[in-house]
């Protein structure tokens, strides 16, 4: 069960990334690829309590908060044209 | 004619890859020796749970002193290159919601670095991936606050200063090392405690620290040279 | 009772999932950057939060299911953060126009866009 | 070679054309962050957390902040010089 639902948010993945393939403009990209890493970390979630879950939900901890550290840098790219202006 | 040839030199080449990989039987390389000593030595001799940081920072702990000397040229190379004599650039930081929200939530990605740092030897993790995320801190300041913020709160002289006192950190553990055992970076059996408790696992832990401070200083003295702008010469 | 919490985290990462599809549904089909952004920041963070919570009950450990739940208190603080962070800067810079019927939320963009310029 | 495998995989190779192709830079290094998410839950299924650790935090992190970075210098550069040739 556990499985199947991972697997399922990995073929919603790929339909996700055609959006970030056919983004008419940057922010459709980045909505498209924070959409796809917030599934990507509820799969690693999910394999990593299949798995042995004591040693695996580090990693989505810190994945969650690097994800969103990235996004802010890309928002802020956006913003000024450059990192700072 | 030249994305034909392109075409079988690829398709040679993955199905020879292929071909390799597949022919690698999974339990010839678990029960080769120096495997086998490292599984069932790591905990007998060094105290340590995590088998990874056990090797990278007790039976190669040199190698990772020449790691963290790569890590410090490389700084110096950029902040050679990239000059000192810059501006702060700015104060524009993102909007005020997101910095209320990253006054709460900073204090807790401090927290997680420092979690996994001191827990390198218990759980997956270590010295290099906690003091990444001490990095990045400096990250979120230059974003969120603007520069100016990150150069009033943390100078490149103090986050220098940091980076000096984990290498010399790591340093003295070795020379520490002499004195109780005898061999540079050795691990005293005094120090060892009991395996999975968080006082344990001998010099493990202060080099962990130290690696930690050593390269979370360095790449935020990376990544705060590379955003500054150099001044006009006039 | 071992089976009931079983029963309990399934139907929890089953409702995830079903928000996951409609989060897809709605980032591949909405006509328009806002209503993408919509879709991403609302129904992605109600499917996060119910997944995490069913692993959080299917570990069913104390100090386990406490990291599991903190991954899903950040998620529920930092994803709609990020997406805020996105459509301000879409909005501001007049990146993408909002697609819609009537006249007046496109009047609205445009008067914001001649008080941002001037 | 796991079910979850068998659809991880193809993702991996899709997302790495993805990168390649795109003509924007700042499209490839949105994609790539992807990418190492992908590789890292294809560590954790092969039971190496500690590296999946690494290459999370240093690929997903790190690298998209300093070429994020990067990208801005050459910009900047090439919008100035493209000034200077005006003047």
């Amino acid at each position: 069960m556990i499985l199947a639902a991972a697997v399922f948010l990995v073929i919603l993945v790929f339909f996700s990334s055609w959006r970030l393939l056919r983004g008419p403009t940057i922010p459709d990209r980045l909505i498209a690829a924070d959409t796809m890493g917030i599934f990507l970390a509820m799969v690693m979630l999910l394999t990593g309590v299949f798995y042995n879950a004591r040693l695996m939900v580090d990693v989505v901890l810190v994945f969650t908060v690097l994800q969103f550290v990235d996004m802010l840098v890309f928002a802020k790219y956006y913003e000024h044209g450059e990192l700072f202006k | 004619m030249k994305v034909f040839l392109t075409a079988i030199i690829l398709a040679f080449t993955g199905g020879a890859l292929f071909v390799n990989l597949g022919s690698i039987p999974d339990s010839f390389l678990l029960s080769h020796t120096a495997s086998r000593f490292y599984r069932e030595a790591v905990v007998t001799e060094t105290g340590a749970l995590n088998t990874v940081s056990a090797i990278l920072y007790d039976f190669r702990a040199f190698d990772s002193l020449g790691e963290s000397t790569v890590i410090f040229a490389t700084v110096s190379g950029i902040v050679l290159l990239l000059s000192r004599k810059t501006l702060p650039v700015s104060s524009a930081g993102l909007s005020l919601i997101v910095k209320r929200t990253f006054g709460i939530l900073t204090p807790f990605v401090f927290l997680l670095s420092v979690y996994i740092i001191l827990h390198g030897h218990l759980s997956p993790g270590g010295g290099f991936q906690g003091g990444v995320l001490l990095a990045v801190i400096t990250i979120i300041f230059c974003i969120i606050y603007g520069s100016s913020f990150d150069l009033s709160r943390y100078p490149p002289q103090r986050k220098t200063l940091i980076e000096t006192t984990g290498a010399l950190l790591f340093l003295g553990v070795g020379i520490i090392g002499i004195a109780l055992t005898g061999s540079f970076l050795g691990n005293p059996s005094a120090w060892r405690g009991v395996p999975g408790t968080l006082p344990s696992a001998g010099s493990i832990v202060p080099i962990n620290l130290g690696v930690g401070l050593k390269v979370g200083a360095g790449l935020a003295i990376i990544f705060y040279s590379m955003i500054q702008k150099t001044l006009k010469r006039q | 009772m071992i089976e009931m919490h079983l029963f309990i985290s399934y139907a929890l990462i089953l409702l995830g999932c079903f928000f996951a599809l409609s989060t897809t549904i709605g980032i591949l089909r909405f006509p328009d950057l806002y209503t993408r952004i919509h879709a991403g920041a609302v129904a992605l963070t109600m499917s996060a939060l119910l997944i995490t919570v069913g692993t959080a009950v299917y570990v069913w450990e104390l100090f386990l299911s406490l990291k599991i739940l903190l991954i899903g208190v950040f998620l529920l603080i930092s994803n709609p953060m990020a997406t805020h962070a996105i459509a301000r800067v879409a909005y501001r810079h007049r990146i993408a126009i909002p697609v819609s019927r009537d006249l007046s939320s496109r009047q609205k963009f445009e008067e914001d866009n001649r008080h941002d310029s001037s | 070679m796991t079910l979850l495998e068998a659809f991880l995989l193809p993702l991996l190779l899709v997302i790495a054309i993805l990168v390649v192709a795109f003509r924007d830079l700042l499209s490839s290094v949105i994609t790539l962050s992807v990418f190492s998410t992908v590789l890292a839950i294809i560590y954790i299924i092969h039971q190496a957390p500690d590296v999946a650790l690494a290459e999370v935090v240093i690929g997903s992190g790190l690298m998209t902040a300093v070429y994020i970075a990067v990208i801005s210098k050459i910009r900047t550069y090439r919008q100035t010089h493209k000034r200077g040739e005006k003047e």
